[in-house]
């Protein structure tokens, strides 16, 4: 009747989820004492690998943000520095690498109490670990998922796909440089590209397999 | 059939390449009719021509913009899309665009008017919703609009007198920022190894900031200045 | 009570974002209103001028930060238009996957800052809860919750991963059974129709005279979606239905966007099961180093209604001549004071979420 | 033996203790005797000080405690997890010590007001409507021995303060000079004018029934059968006026804060915030309380044991009514947030038609069938049955014939 109709359905669904509660965990993540974790494509601080970076500075001419900074190590060695404070987290720099010496890790807790810390050296950025820990099996996808089991996370594809999407992938990051077009010839899809192309495949390999162990183990 | 045919005629001929519109599949001549009539006011439209499917494009005066957009509305053009104005630094294009629910077409009507006094009549007699595009245009490029009620900023502060999307009032991008310090720091150096004498101070501070330490810091301190 | 003029914003609880709307009240009846934006303008169709197209687009992720990626989509395909490129049509069906997902991620903000507008607070904590799994997609999609930076010129950053379809095919089903809940917590609470049914009513002939789009007009009762009409992405392939309401008041703006969401979850269904194979971005593509100077307007549905851009190029750069972006919410925001008088001081949450303001595109 | 004459004998013992300590001890000047005096002066001041310091002190632990209740359970009815601050740090606890952590936070923070208020009649507010609001706490009886004072016309008594509150609201409404906060004032005088005689009136049939104004009388009549049982139109009522009168959610216009920032609490911070809402919790304890008084058999326990029996043998009536008492309310505070966590907020204008077209006619009606059965049958008034079976068919019919005749569409 009148009252029940103005309040009854809605007091009935905030009740079943009182009750639900009660066996269930409520939705809530409790941040810092649980962590979700994050797949692997997910876009954190970068990784910076001294031994593949050959400090060309092709990722510091493609941020829209002009945050990276070729810094001079040593002699005649120079390698990105980036300012975190500016970085808008957009991967360029990650996908224009010719050498995949630079990778992003799923480390987003990047909150400091002064803003030089925001500035990574390139010692920094080599130090960086990658710190996707906590459970899998959150609350919300447990729901979608009823009795089902969750599936994992996926990783990354060890071999970036076939040889045409690769081509195409680093065309499109050759495109991201603002002088690309004087660079480089568009190649035909078979081709494969050239012997340091390939190098670069079997380098990018690396990190993403040591991930996709750091995956498992974390589920398990 | 003759417009479709006419369609693609101009299309391949304009565009060169397929465009990700899906062409509509009949066609009743709409735009064709839309661009006869308005081809009849000759005193105020230049030109006036289909682009490709549900594309017309019209070049007018300015001083005819009102009785353009009236014969627009009674021929089915019911939705002012957008109103917005492109600098070509001696001239101001106005650019209207208007959807026809119905036909399912958009018209972009183009109208030049002077750069150092823009001036051009108001829609706002056809379409309520043009005074808030039109505000929004002088706010940004100056354009005068008579008739339209309330022409005010109403995105920068009231007290602004610059026109910031104009093509005079010049921003240097970070890019070329960072383009132009890495030059004059190169100089600088360049300067430094080739002379004995010591380098001026702000060329010296610069040089120590950018030790291995904090690499982009002065960049971002005078761009964040600019 | 003499009359005075009351802030409603742009600190204030009722505005989500940064904007003030000016009323004049007589005791609670509102007499008059101003609409005052501005607060959150940031240039950046100033900037697009300075910048090459790449490097402008991580920008239109931050647009609109509830509906992200149907801004970076937008541009592409303006962008695309005006270059004469056509995507791969594996990747115009990961654009839809990722543009419906985004417009029920968006209209459940929405829902949820409407309805605790109106005190109901366990809504925005269940719409936020559930927009949580929808950011759980984005992430495995596209390595982010928020800006995306997906969508590429050409095609997309990146094929969908294994598990995503399975996974979102899951979250479309849960996300039905949902929208049931929010049904029955809103749609059949007696308090919620009667502060929704007949406030701020907007007749189809003002909307469409004042220039409104999206939901609202469709609230009006005009079938009108820009998927239907100028179809993008191979919309026009896919089946859905455009819900339209009667009176144009709130409550059928409400309905409108909660019938949109349950679209959107068929779409998203239907674009993934019937995604063809093929490249995700075209093979060997390139970005010219000049635009061809010409003009180009390219509509798309926003969930917010119609956004548009128009893009200039002029035949010597890489960056665009002119870049114009059109907000649908700055037709809405600016349409308010057109329709909201003789409403009560406790209508405006509700008439001016109707809107769904996103202040970061309003002031671009 | 009330709280009082307990309160009483306790502070007698107590002194008079320590003055035969003080003889004992051998001092017996002139300054003992002007003591033992003085105490024959104070003897009652100082008991009532002892009762009201009692009072207050379990009117602000019931605070804490609906204040945890009610986020715990809202956080719950909304999935998810509610505050978890606990001794061990955040999320390992119950949530407990949160709200301590909140008053010390509201008890540091820095007194404003505006610079054009009427700052006393500003500073005013609050401390009218906790005083108010403690006042009512006075009246109301935890158990038959358990009153801070047994009052002929309690009930009279605990409604008249009970109504003050929304003077309080619109003098500290009116002295920010906000116009929020002026919303908000009128709002809430508007809300008090609409409900306050609904609210009145639903206790009417109360009093018939049980014939008398003392609250704790009127819970011993409701031995066989609770009133809420006899008089269900009147205990709807009473739900929905007492609900706009405490200004909880689907009627809290007058602290909106979508529409007005914070309503009449808008320029309130610190102390005075704090204050305020703490009036609010003692309000809800106190309108709960009455409801379960008037409807809900007070506290006599529904199921026994109605004693606590002691292991030594004997039987101890000591905290089981009082506990009783306690869980009624804290259930009915349960059921305003679980209401509160479903509904949204109604309109000015709505509540006015509410409080005016809906409740009032309700009220008059049920008040119309009480007397009825009085004048008309009144032998049956005696037996609880019959008279329950009365005053729920006819009411539903009632509602039926009107519900089919789209009376509350």
């Amino acid at each position: 009747m009148g009252v029940v109709q103005v309040i009854g359905r809605p007091l009935w669904i905030t009740l079943k989820y009182l009750l639900r509660g009660i066996r269930r965990r409520p939705a809530t993540v409790l941040y810092p004492l649980e962590k979700v974790r994050l797949p692997y494509q997910s876009r954190g601080l970068h990784k910076l690998d001294d031994e593949k970076c050959t400090g060309c500075g092709a990722c510091s001419r493609a941020c829209p943000n002009v945050c990276i900074d070729m810094v001079q190590v040593a002699e005649k060695k120079k390698r990105p520095g980036i300012d975190i404070g500016r970085c808008l987290f957009c991967g360029y720099c990650v996908d224009v690498c010719p050498f995949g010496a630079m990778h992003m890790t799923g480390n987003y807790e990047l909150a400091v109490f002064s803003r030089k810390e925001l500035l990574m050296t390139p010692e920094m950025l080599m130090k960086v670990e990658d710190t996707r820990e906590g459970t899998l099996d959150e609350e919300l996808w447990k729901r979608v998922y009823g009795k089902d089991e969750i599936p994992a996370w996926p990783p990354l594809p060890e071999k970036p796909g076939k040889g045409k999407k690769d081509t195409a992938k680093k065309e499109d990051v050759k495109a991201a440089l603002p002088d690309a077009g004087t660079k480089t010839e568009p190649k035909k899809p078979g081709d494969g590209g050239s012997v340091q192309d390939d190098d670069a495949k079997k380098t990018e390999e690396k990190p993403m397999k040591k991930g996709n162990e750091g995956t498992a183990e974390g589920a398990k | 059939m003759r417009t479709t045919a006419a369609n693609k005629g101009e299309t391949s001929a304009e565009r060169g390449v397929g465009v990700a519109v899906a062409s509509g599949g009949e066609r009743r001549g709409f735009e064709e009719r839309v661009v006869l009539r308005l081809r009849k006011l000759n005193e105020t439209v230049i030109d006036a021509s289909v682009q490709n499917p549900h594309r017309v494009i019209a070049n007018v005066k300015p001083e005819g913009i009102v009785d353009v957009c009236r014969l627009l509305m009674s021929s089915g053009f019911d939705h002012l899309s957008c109103v917005t104005c492109v600098d070509y630094d001696t001239e101001l294009e106005m650019v209207y665009l208007i959807w026809s629910y119905k036909e399912k077409c958009l018209m972009e009507l183009r109208a030049r008017i002077s750069g150092t006094e823009p001036k051009i009549s108001s829609l706002t007699s056809i379409w309520t919703g043009a005074e808030f595009h039109e505000r929004e245009a002088y706010d940004m490029f100056g354009v005068h609009f008579e008739g339209c009620p309330n022409l005010t900023r109403v995105l920068l502060p009231d007290d602004w007198a610059v026109f910031p999307l104009r093509k005079s009032f010049k921003v240097e991008s970070i890019h070329d920022k960072k383009k132009r310090l890495d030059g004059e720091k190169a100089k600088a150096v360049k300067t430094q190894a080739e002379t004995p004498a010591p380098p001026p101070p702000g060329a010296e501070k610069s040089a120590g900031e950018k030790g291995d330490k904090d690499p982009p810091r002065d960049v971002i301190v005078q761009k964040e200045g600019s | 009570m003499t009359e005075m003029w009351l802030n409603m914003g742009p600190q204030h609880p009722s505005t989500h974002g940064l904007w003030d709307l000016l009323v004049r009240v007589d005791g609670e009846t509102i007499k008059e209103a101003v609409t005052k934006i501005g607060y959150l303008h940031r240039g950046v169709e100033k900037i697009a001028e300075n910048r090459i197209i790449e490097k402008f687009l991580p920008l239109n992720d931050r647009l609109c930060y509830v509906a992200n990626s149907s801004w970076t989509a937008l541009f592409v395909m303006t962008v695309e238009e005006l270059l004469g490129v056509v995507p791969p049509e594996r990747a115009q069906s990961i654009r839809v996957v990722l543009l419906e997902l985004q417009r029920i991620a968006s209209h459940l903000v929405w829902l949820g800052a409407y309805c605790s507008d109106m005190g109901l607070l366990t809504m925005i904590l269940w719409a936020w809860r559930d927009r949580e799994l929808i950011l759980d997609l984005f992430l495995l999609l596209t390595g982010a919750r928020i800006t995306h930076n997906f969508p590429r010129v050409g095609g997309v950053r990146n094929d969908i991963p294994p598990t995503f379809k399975e996974r979102t095919l899951k979250t479309m089903d849960y996300m039905d059974e949902r929208i049931k809940e929010y049904e029955m917590i809103c749609s059949e609470s007696t308090l919620f129709v009667m502060r929704t049914k007949g406030i701020g009513v907007l007749p189809l002939e003002k909307a469409k005279s004042l220039g409104c789009t999206g939901p609202v007009l469709r609230a009006s009762g005009m079938k009108q979606d820009v998927r239907k009409d100028d179809p993008y992405l191979g919309y026009d392939k896919l089946d859905f239905e455009v819900p339209i309401g009667k009176n144009g008041d709130a409550w059928d703006r409400y309905t409108v966007r909660l019938e949109e969401m349950r679209q959107s979850t068929s779409l998203v269904r239907q674009a993934l099961n019937n995604m063809p194979e093929g490249d995700f971005l075209i093979p060997n593509f390139k970005m010219p180093k000049t635009l061809p100077a010409r003009a180009v307007y390219r509509r798309a549905e926003d969930p917010r209604g119609e956004g548009a851009m128009y893009i200039v190029g002029d035949g010597k750069t890489n960056k665009p001549y002119r870049l114009k972006i059109r907000s649908p919410t700055y037709v809405h925001l600016l349409a308010i004071p057109h329709y909201i008088k003789g409403a009560r001081i406790s209508d405006v949450p509700v008439i001016m979420g109707g809107a769904d303001p996103c202040m970061a595109e309003v002031d671009r | 033996m009330d709280l009082y004459s307990t309160v009483h004998g306790l502070v007698n013992w107590v002194v008079g203790g320590l003055l035969g300590l003080l003889e004992g001890w051998g001092f017996r000047g002139p300054i003992v005797q002007l003591v033992i005096w003085l105490y024959g002066v104070l003897e009652h001041a100082l008991t009532v000080a002892v009762v009201v310091v009692l009072v207050l002190v379990i009117g602000l632990l019931l605070v804490v405690v609906m204040l945890w209740i009610e986020r715990k359970l809202i956080g719950r009815l909304a999935d998810r997890r509610a505050t978890m601050l606990g001794f061990r740090g955040i999320g390992r606890g119950t949530g407990f010590i949160q709200l301590f952590a909140d008053a010390i936070k509201l008890f540091v923070k820095e007194d404003l007001a505006p610079r054009k208020a009427d700052k006393h009649v500003f500073a005013a507010g609050p401390s009218i409507l906790v005083a108010s609001s403690v006042l009512v706490l006075v009246a109301i009886p935890m158990s038959e021995g358990f009153a801070a004072s047994n009052l002929n016309d309690g009930l009279l008594f605990a409604l008249a303060v009970f109504a003050f509150a929304p003077f309080a609201v619109f003098l500290s409404g009116w002295s920010a000079n906000s116009k929020y906060t002026l919303i908000g004032g009128m709002r809430s005088a508007t809300q008090m004018i609409s409900c306050e005689i609904p609210f009145l009136l639903s206790t009417v049939g109360v009093v018939m029934l049980s014939g008398t104004f003392n609250l704790v009388d009127i819970v011993k009549m409701q031995g066989d059968i609770w009133f809420v049982f006899l008089q269900p139109i009147a205990f709807v009522v009473y739900l929905v006026a007492m609900v706009s009168e405490i200004e909880r959610i689907p009627f809290d216009l007058p602290e909106a804060e979508a529409e007005l920032v914070e309503g009449w609490q808008t320029e309130y911070s610190g102390l005075k915030f704090a204050f305020a809402m703490m009036a609010g919790y003692i309000r809800g304890y106190a309108g709960c309380a009455l409801g379960v008084l008037l409807f809900f058999g007070g506290w006599s326990s529904p199921v026994p044991p109605y004693t606590l029996p002691l292991p030594w043998g004997g039987e101890l009536s000591g905290p089981v009514p009082e506990l009783w008492f306690l869980i009624k309310v804290l259930l009915l505070f349960m059921f305003l947030v679980w209401v509160r966590a479903a509904l949204g907020r109604v309109r000015v204008d709505q509540i006015v038609n509410i409080g005016w077209k809906r409740l009032l006619p309700l009220a008059l009606f049920n008040l119309a069938l009480t007397v009825a059965m009085f004048v008309f049958a009144p032998d049956l008034i005696s037996d609880p049955y019959i008279t329950g079976a009365v005053f729920f068919m006819i009411p539903l019919g009632i509602i039926i014939m009107f519900w089919r005749w789209g009376w509350f569409k």
